[in-house]
């Protein structure tokens, strides 16, 4: 054992955390390419920390808390803070610091043509992120995890919004906000009810069924603006709108996959509701196979993945839903690993070609083999090809779900496993290897920065499915693969998309005419269009009646008193000489006033 | 107050009334001059006129001396207890502060502060 | 009471012997200057001259004294007087036998670099009352020059007082004479820190050779240009009784003081304290002049992290055991 | 000489500080009453620590004076930079600063 | 007898010299007089058995704060060192700060006597080891305000160009 | 005081240095100045230490020797310009004479011409070493080392003096040049003591070069300090040493002879950098050299007639008629010249207009453009090594 576990937890904690501070201060610091330096070598410090947590979870031991007590009142505190370190945190905190190390990394290179001062920004925000995120995997009680699931989204915001003079990124990056901040009303609300009921905001305090229920319900709704769920994903594919690195990240590995976290750290909280697991269920079930229909027409190759993110998301809340702790959380892993590998594979093919655009681009196999070869296998691995990681933890889940029969949420899945590999294979082809198209005929392969993160990822993407039982012992249950008829079949769906994506999309640009009604439906985005429709009806006259309300009856009130203080405020700013003696007198007056009054009481 | 000081005090008192008793006497055998003479009396400025005021607003940079020279003292003030007792006391703690305080010197010989012109 | 007597007696004497020191010093200095130029130096009053000091007081005493019309007139009568005071002030503390000390105080380090600190106030008084450019400009050096130069004085002097464990001048004695001179041993902070406090306690108070403010190629007479008469013999003298009581603090500091063989500790006292009196002359009549600038650059480049060192490597020598 | 006695001398000290405050203009005549001020307290500390037989009044006015130091150290160089920017170390001057 | 005689000779002085600085007409004046309250401050310590303080007030504030101070005159203008002289609302002043001393008398007047304690004085060494182990935290963060202070110092003092002259040249 | 304003009045004021947070104190440097060399003022602007700007004012000297030249006669003008550079005289008498010379078209014998080098090489080492002293003097102070180095040179151009009294009868105010030669040969045994005191000076040499060429302090004192590059020299019509410290290699010993200068071939001492260290450097390479000469020569001096012109007995015997005639001779701070239009007074016996060109009024010249910059500590040294002599610049 090198260190503590409470040390490296702390260096994983602090180490982003004060590179953040000193670059958010220090702004000659920020301007230059040190920026970079400390930002990535302080993600490689928590990374290697990771590790060695890890390495230590091994062994069975029972979980480390370090706590300080928060807000005393009257002695008593009020929460605690500090760091809670079990097999949970420790894999969570690995799988968020080598993504994060991965992305970095690639930024370093895909960032390469902004100013200095715009990139310092960007590591800034990055060590931010990853500070909050770890404050939140390492949290101890819901309320720090709160703290952190804010902050998050915080740097998420700023990081949507990173091309702030691009009104669409301004934009995604308020509704991104907005989105995820209503949903995290619910979290609040949660945990106020949580610690009224139980008297502290412990995850594994007693709690009745009835009001775990309730609680889990409100803390899903946070959930559900997080990752992202039916019918608050609308955010997600928006927040495209930041740097690739940045959705890989973010937008699909770590933060989104927050909201899984949450439950999994609440889980006994969310064990004890049943009613809320069953929504869960189906709300993850339905996710799932919405968001692969809504990928499937996509020709930003990053919404593809976007949808796709979301339509994965669904899985995991599906498998939670179901009672299968470890496939949730054994799902966020490979899925954390080879979304980030699509997206920073996405974001190598973007930076070769400078367009998002799935129809700028093909031929790319030959001109960019080793992106071509990573983002391959995280497509297969998406897709569910036997062997690859993403294969065992899908099964997990479908197995989970199918274990209490057969039911239409397993449909539902099993369709959107189709759907998955449909589109995978669709996005292969049009990318990889259609006919080259006038900008990807000048696309090369991509430096080295880029490359390594995706040779780093493929790896796990290819072979985590092996160390399931790793993550079992981790999780403290037992995990044994073994192939069942789900699985076959699971499999089965994923050959057959990839074969039906090639024999559609083998010679031809355009959907199929088959597909095209729902391609134009889905295309023009049935939620947002709803969305806006109840903005217009509803929102806007509401707005409108409180703004007559507010300009003609508050505002005179208001009006009236501002008069009344600008007036007052005239006579009365003489005192204010700002002559520091006067001051002083001034003071000197009130100390002797409350002197004297001291004295005569 | 032990005798010492009292010693001390008294030498003290000594020691003032010595010049003040040079200066006494200096005033008592001084040679006067018979008429006063405004120009004996003129500022020396090599013989000329004064050629402006001599009581001039200084550059600040000559405050940056002072302030260092205040800030070593204090420090200086610090170590003396400890220096007196170092047999019993720790050397880590001290290092450590002047290690910190050396920060501050690199800083200001790195700025070229410490110049005096 | 007994410190009142104690003071009364034993302050008088003292302050008479620092005084005839001084004087025979002044002379001492003048035919020693002569012998390295060449020249015979005073041979007039009394046998080779030894009154001529004496001859320069009542010279002194006779001269009118001159107040320039624009001085500050209190400070411009004050400033001379002070330092003539603060310079014979540190002898208080100076045991120059087991038994002759004024005042055996038990902080008397910290009383003399107190002391030492204060001597620039007259010295800034007096340049700036007179209201002449030269003497203002030998004020400013002389504030920054005492300023940078008291920062390595403070920090070498701690080296005894860590080595001997006390900031009493007769502790550090008595410690020296059981064990060894702090300038022989431990030698890398002893005899450096030695050289740094003599060097930079006559720096401080602008005294020989570091009289920069006072260079009178450049300013004149520096500070006491528009003194005259005794004024001016008090600046000059204090100047001199500075020197040797520096140089008495010095050898106390770190050249055992009273200590020796054979001889009574009053005579080896007043040996080494002549014997540094004496270098301090040879130096300043065989050196040019530095640059007030070139002088605070080595100051605070040099001389200041040196001591610092030299403070830690003592303390360290101690840590390990050095000299129990 | 008792505690009383040297109470009393600090309060006095303290309100002519407290005087010097309220009636200088220039800045360089405030930090002068700041440090009778400052002065006082560090007298009563002393007091205190004498009276109790105890260091801890004595470690405190160690601190208190090397607060001190570094206050006047930051307080000159505000003068100065007033000074620098009004030509004027008059406090009334930086009135100004209301606007 | 002899204590009593010097605590009064010392009060004295600290209150005479005190007013003198609070009514200085002239700024230089002004710092000198503080020089004489701090020095007899510094006789003050040494006769409350705090010797160490007495020189660290002799080495630090005499010393220190005295040179900055007169400095700090001099980087100002000549002309308006005098400008100690403008005075404002003396009458005021002096009545708040009367009525503050009595206040102030009389609280100290109707609290109990403390009897001068007969334990030994606080040494150096004592002062030394309460610095290096109780308040260690302290001694070390009074080292970063240092180092803070001489950077902000330094910072606030910096000035690359000279933009007025730039302005005068135009 | 406006800062523009003084930026219009002197091309040389360096803006860059002034930062207008401070007053400038204006500061009269001299007359009345230890190191001013005599009677002259410099009013230097001061940034606290800093020269801002520097305005020379000169004249404090001046007692009319030009004019008074025009109501003597020829064989009177000798002693009264005797008292000009009166650190080398013997430049002065020779340099007056050589213009009168050269007016009557005289030729001066051999033995004359030998003997004249020879007085100027000594002179030459008088003088140089009597500036070193005082040049220690400002760098060191009377009441330090300076004055030991001072009083070290003073002893050694004290049996510089004493030779030319052999000779003369006088010590400074020699009055042995006159029309057409010297007018007093030299003792029997004077190439002896010549030779011993050169041999004592030469062996003091290394001594002096110990206390200042190869002193830390010195050089840290000298070293880059009044930089004047050669171009601005010769453009203020800066000669000698200073001249030649620029790295401009002129010396009118070598490039215009004169006297026995045709004879013997100088070594010309010159060096690089322009600041008071290569100046320096330049007056001791020069002191070497004058001693090489002046051995040299003084074995060889020829028998023959020492003055070429007829006995004078009368003031006003010398008459020469109209004519102009500018010569010029290296004197120890550079090129000595004398105009002359001879024609005036009453029967010729006066010259109608005489203009000396003193080289230390050139070097003063050089001031306001090597002080701006440095502190009043370098003005000193800066004037120090620039070796003025106000009896020839103010005349």
């Amino acid at each position: 054992m090198l260190a503590s576990p409470v040390s490296l937890a702390l260096t994983a904690l602090l180490a982003p955390g004060a590179v953040a501070l000193l670059l958010a201060v220090a702004t000659p610091l920020r301007n230059r390419k040190s920026a970079i330096v400390l930002s990535v070598l302080a993600a490689l410090s928590s990374l290697v920390a990771a590790i060695l947590l890890v390495k230590g979870q091994l062994t069975p031991t029972p979980p480390q808390l370090l706590t300080v007590p928060w807000l005393l009142q009257g002695g008593v505190p009020f929460a605690e803070i500090g760091l809670r370190i079990d097999g949970i945190s420790a894999s969570m905190l690995l799988v968020v610091t080598f993504v994060a190390s991965c992305v970095q990394i690639f930024s370093v290179g895909y960032m390469h043509d902004e100013s200095p001062p715009a990139q310092g920004r960007y590591f800034t925000y990055h060590s931010l992120f990853l500070t909050a995120m770890n404050i939140l995997v390492l949290a101890p009680n819901l309320l720090q995890l709160f703290l952190g699931w804010e902050l998050v989204g915080v740097t998420s915001y700023l990081l949507i919004g990173y091309y702030y003079r691009k009104p669409s990124a301004a934009k995604a990056a308020v509704k991104a906000f907005w989105v995820t901040k209503f949903a995290d009303m619910g979290l609040l609300i949660g945990l106020l009810v949580l610690r009224s009921k139980t008297g502290s905001f412990d995850w594994d305090a007693t709690i009745t069924p009835q009001a775990a229920n309730l609680v889990t319900l409100l803390l899903f709704v946070a959930v559900m603006g997080k990752s992202a769920q039916f019918p608050l994903h609308i955010w997600l594919p928006d927040a495209m709108e930041g740097p690739t690195p940045v959705s890989a990240l973010l937008h699909a590995a770590t933060m989104v996959a927050a909201g899984v976290f949450l439950i999994v750290r609440g889980w006994p909280l969310f064990e004890l509701a049943h009613s809320t697991r069953a929504f869960m269920l189906g709300l993850g079930s339905v996710t799932a196979l919405l968001a692969a229909t809504m990928a499937l027409f996509q020709n930003d190759i990053k919404k593809v993945l976007a949808y796709s993110t979301c339509s994965q998301l669904g899985y995991m809340i599906a498998a939670l839903g179901a009672g299968s702790l470890l496939g949730g959380f054994f799902h966020l892993t490979t899925h954390a690993f080879f979304k980030a590998l699509l997206f920073l594979g996405a974001g190598s093919v973007i930076h070769a070609v400078h367009s998002n655009d799935l129809r700028d681009m093909g031929g790319l196999a030959r001109k960019m083999p080793v992106t071509t070869l990573t983002f391959v296998i995280g497509a297969l691995s998406l897709a569910g090809l036997p062997g690859l990681a993403g294969f065992f933890s899908k099964d997990l889940i479908l197995e989970a779900v199918g274990e209490h029969g057969f039911s239409l949420w397993l449909v539902l899945l099993l369709v959107s496993a189709f759907l998955t590999a449909f589109y995978m294979g669709r996005l292969l082809l049009r990318v990889f290897f259609a006919p080259a198209t006038e900008k990807s005929s000048h696309a090369h392969e991509s430096g080295g920065f880029l490359l390594l993160p995706l040779g780093l990822l493929a790896v796990p993407a290819l072979a985590t499915g092996y160390f399931g039982g790793m993550f079992g012992q981790l999780y403290g249950t037992a995990y044994h693969f073994h192939l069942g008829n789900i699985g076959i079949l699971a499999a089965g769906l994923g050959v057959l998309g990839l074969l039906l994506s090639y024999v559609l999309y083998r010679h031809r640009a355009e959907h199929p005419a088959l597909l095209a009604p729902l391609g134009r439906l889905i295309e023009h985005g049935p939620m947002d269009r709803l969305y806006e429709g109840g903005f217009h009806r509803v929102a806007l006259p509401f707005a409108a009646l409180v703004g007559w309300i507010d300009r003609y009856l508050v505002d005179g009130v208001m009006n009236l008193t501002g008069l009344a203080f600008i007036v007052s405020g005239q006579k009365i700013r003489r005192i204010q000489t700002g002559i520091a003696t006067d001051y002083v007198l001034a003071t000197v007056g009130g100390v002797l006033a409350l002197l004297l009054y001291g004295v005569m009481r | 107050m032990s005798d010492a000081w009292l010693a001390l005090f008294v030498f003290l008192a000594l020691s003032l009334i010595v010049p003040l008793s040079m200066v006494g006497v200096a005033w008592l055998v001084q040679v006067r001059a018979r008429k006063d003479s405004p120009l004996k009396l003129q500022t020396y400025e090599c013989g000329e006129d004064q050629a402006g005021p001599t009581w001039i607003q200084f550059h600040p940079r000559y405050y940056v001396l002072a302030l260092f020279f205040v800030l070593f003292d204090v420090e200086a003030a610090f170590m003396l207890p400890w220096g007196a007792s170092v047999r019993e006391l720790g050397v880590v703690e001290m290092t450590v502060f002047v290690l910190i305080l050396l920060v501050g010197w690199g800083y200001a010989v790195k700025k070229g502060a410490l110049r005096w012109q | 009471m007994s410190g009142l007597l104690h003071g009364l007696l034993y302050g008088l004497p003292i302050i008479t012997v620092v005084l005839t020191v001084t004087a025979l010093g002044l002379w001492f200095e003048r035919k020693f200057a002569a012998r390295i130029q060449s020249r015979k130096g005073p041979t007039m009053v009394g046998p080779a001259g030894i009154l001529q000091p004496l001859a320069d007081v009542v010279k002194m005493l006779q001269k009118e004294q001159l107040t320039p019309a624009s001085a500050d007139r209190v400070l411009f009568e004050l400033a001379p007087i002070l330092c003539g005071a603060f310079a014979v002030a540190t002898a208080a503390v100076v045991p120059f036998s087991p038994t002759v000390v004024a005042a055996d105080l038990d902080i008397g380090v910290l009383y003399v670099l107190a002391v030492n600190a204060l001597v620039l106030i007259p010295v800034w008084m007096g340049g700036w009352s007179s209201n002449n450019k030269f003497a203002l400009i030998g004020a400013m050096r002389a504030v920054a020059q005492s300023v940078s130069y008291s920062v390595p004085m403070v920090l070498s002097a701690l080296v005894p007082v860590i080595l001997a464990g006390s900031m009493s001048l007769s502790d550090i004695v008595r410690y020296q004479a059981e064990h060894h001179w702090f300038a022989l041993w431990p030698t890398i902070p002893g005899l450096p820190a030695f050289v740094l406090f003599f060097l930079s306690s006559l720096a401080e108070a602008n005294r020989i050779p570091f009289d920069i403010p006072e260079a009178e190629s450049e300013l004149i007479a520096g500070i006491t240009t528009e003194y005259t008469g005794m004024k001016f013999g008090l600046f000059y003298m204090a100047e001199y009784i500075h020197t040797v009581i520096a140089s008495a603090v010095a050898s106390v500091l770190f050249l055992g003081g009273w200590d020796g063989p054979f001889y009574p500790g009053l005579h080896w006292m007043v040996l080494k304290t002549l014997l540094l009196f004496a270098s301090i002359y040879w130096v300043r009549w065989s050196l040019l002049r530095f640059r007030s600038d070139q002088l605070m650059t080595l100051c605070w480049k040099w001389l200041v992290p040196a001591s610092l060192l030299l403070v830690m490597a003592a303390a360290l020598f101690v840590k390990v055991g050095g000299g129990h | 000489m008792t505690l009383g006695l040297c109470l009393i001398l600090s309060a006095a000290l303290f309100c002519i500080g407290l005087y010097g405050l309220l009636t200088h203009r220039h800045a360089i005549g405030l930090l002068l009453s700041l440090e009778l001020m400052a002065n006082a307290t560090n007298i009563n500390l002393i007091a205190f620590s004498r009276f109790r037989g105890d260091s801890m009044g004595q470690v405190f006015a160690l601190f208190s004076i090397a607060l001190t130091v570094t206050e006047v150290v930051v307080g000159l160089a505000i003068v100065i930079l007033l000074h620098r920017a009004y030509r004027d170390a008059r406090v009334g001057r930086a009135s100004e600063f209301r606007h | 007898m002899i204590e009593q005689v010097g605590f009064g000779l010392v009060a004295g002085c600290i209150v005479l010299a005190a007013l003198l600085v609070a009514r200085a007409k002239n700024a230089i004046h002004g710092v000198l007089w503080l020089g004489v309250v701090l020095g007899a401050t510094a006789v003050l310590y040494v006769m409350l058995r705090a010797p160490f303080l007495a020189g660290i007030q002799l080495l630090l504030y005499v010393g220190g704060v005295m040179t900055l101070m007169i400095l700090g005159v001099m980087l100002t203008r000549h002309d308006q060192h005098e400008a100690a002289l403008e005075r404002k609302r003396p009458w005021l002043a002096g009545v708040l700060s009367l009525f503050l001393l009595g206040m102030l008398v009389t609280a100290i007047q109707t609290s109990p006597e403390l009897h001068a304690s007969e334990a030994a004085p606080a040494t150096v060494k004592d002062i030394g080891r309460s610095l290096l182990t109780e308040h260690v935290l302290a001694f070390e963060a009074l080292s970063l305000l240092l180092l803070a202070t001489m950077i902000g110092a330094i910072v606030l003092l910096r000035r690359d160009r000279p933009d007025r002259l730039v302005e005068e040249s135009r | 005081m406006s800062v523009v304003k003084a930026k219009r009045q002197n091309p040389h004021f360096r803006l860059d240095l002034y930062e207008p947070e401070a007053d400038l104190m204006v500061l009269n440097f001299g007359p009345q100045h230890p190191s001013t060399h005599g009677v002259f003022r410099m009013q230097l602007h001061l940034d606290g230490e800093k020269i801002v700007k520097a305005v020379p004012d000169l004249g404090y000297l001046h007692r009319g020797v030009e004019k008074l030249c025009e109501r003597l006669t020829y064989v009177q003008i000798t002693p009264i310009v005797d008292k000009n550079d009166y650190v080398s005289p013997m430049h002065n008498e020779q340099a007056i004479n050589m213009a009168f010379e050269k007016l009557l078209g005289i030729e001066v014998p051999r033995r004359a011409r030998y003997l004249r080098t020879i007085f100027a090489e000594l002179q030459r080492m008088a003088s140089h070493l009597l500036w070193l002293g005082t040049f220690a003097l400002d760098l060191g102070g009377a009441i330090g080392g300076g004055a030991s180095v001072f009083l070290h040179c003073f002893r050694e151009r004290e049996l510089i003096l004493d030779l030319f009294e052999e000779v003369t009868g006088a010590r400074f105010h020699y009055n042995t040049h006159t029309i057409g030669g010297n007018r007093h040969d030299i003792t029997p045994g004077w190439a002896q003591s010549v030779k011993s005191a050169l041999a004592v000076i030469e062996s003091r040499i290394p001594e002096y070069e110990s206390i200042t060429l190869s002193n830390g302090i010195f050089f840290e004192r000298t070293k880059g300090i009044g930089v004047l590059d050669g171009e601005l020299a010769l453009e203020l019509g800066i000669t000698g040493p200073i001249l030649r410290a620029s790295g401009v290699d002129h010396d009118l010993r070598r490039d215009a002879p004169y006297h026995a200068y045709d004879e013997i071939e100088v070594k010309v001492a010159s060096a690089e950098g322009g600041d008071c260290w290569a100046r320096s450097v330049v007056r001791l390479a020069e002191l070497r050299e004058s001693l090489r000469i002046v051995r040299a020569l003084v074995d060889a001096v020829p028998e023959g007639p020492i003055c070429g012109y007829k006995p004078i007995k009368l003031v006003g015997q010398v008459k020469i008629p109209s004519g102009q005639v500018y010569s010029a001779m290296e004197s120890s701070r550079g090129e000595l010249g004398t105009y002359v239009i001879a024609g005036g007074g009453e029967g010729n016996v006066s010259p109608y207009r005489l203009k000396i060109r003193p080289p230390s009024f050139h070097a003063l010249s050089a001031l306001p453009y090597l002080l701006p910059g440095h502190m009043v500590a370098d003005a000193v040294v800066i004037l120090g090594s620039l070796d003025p002599i106000m009896g020839e610049v103010d005349r």
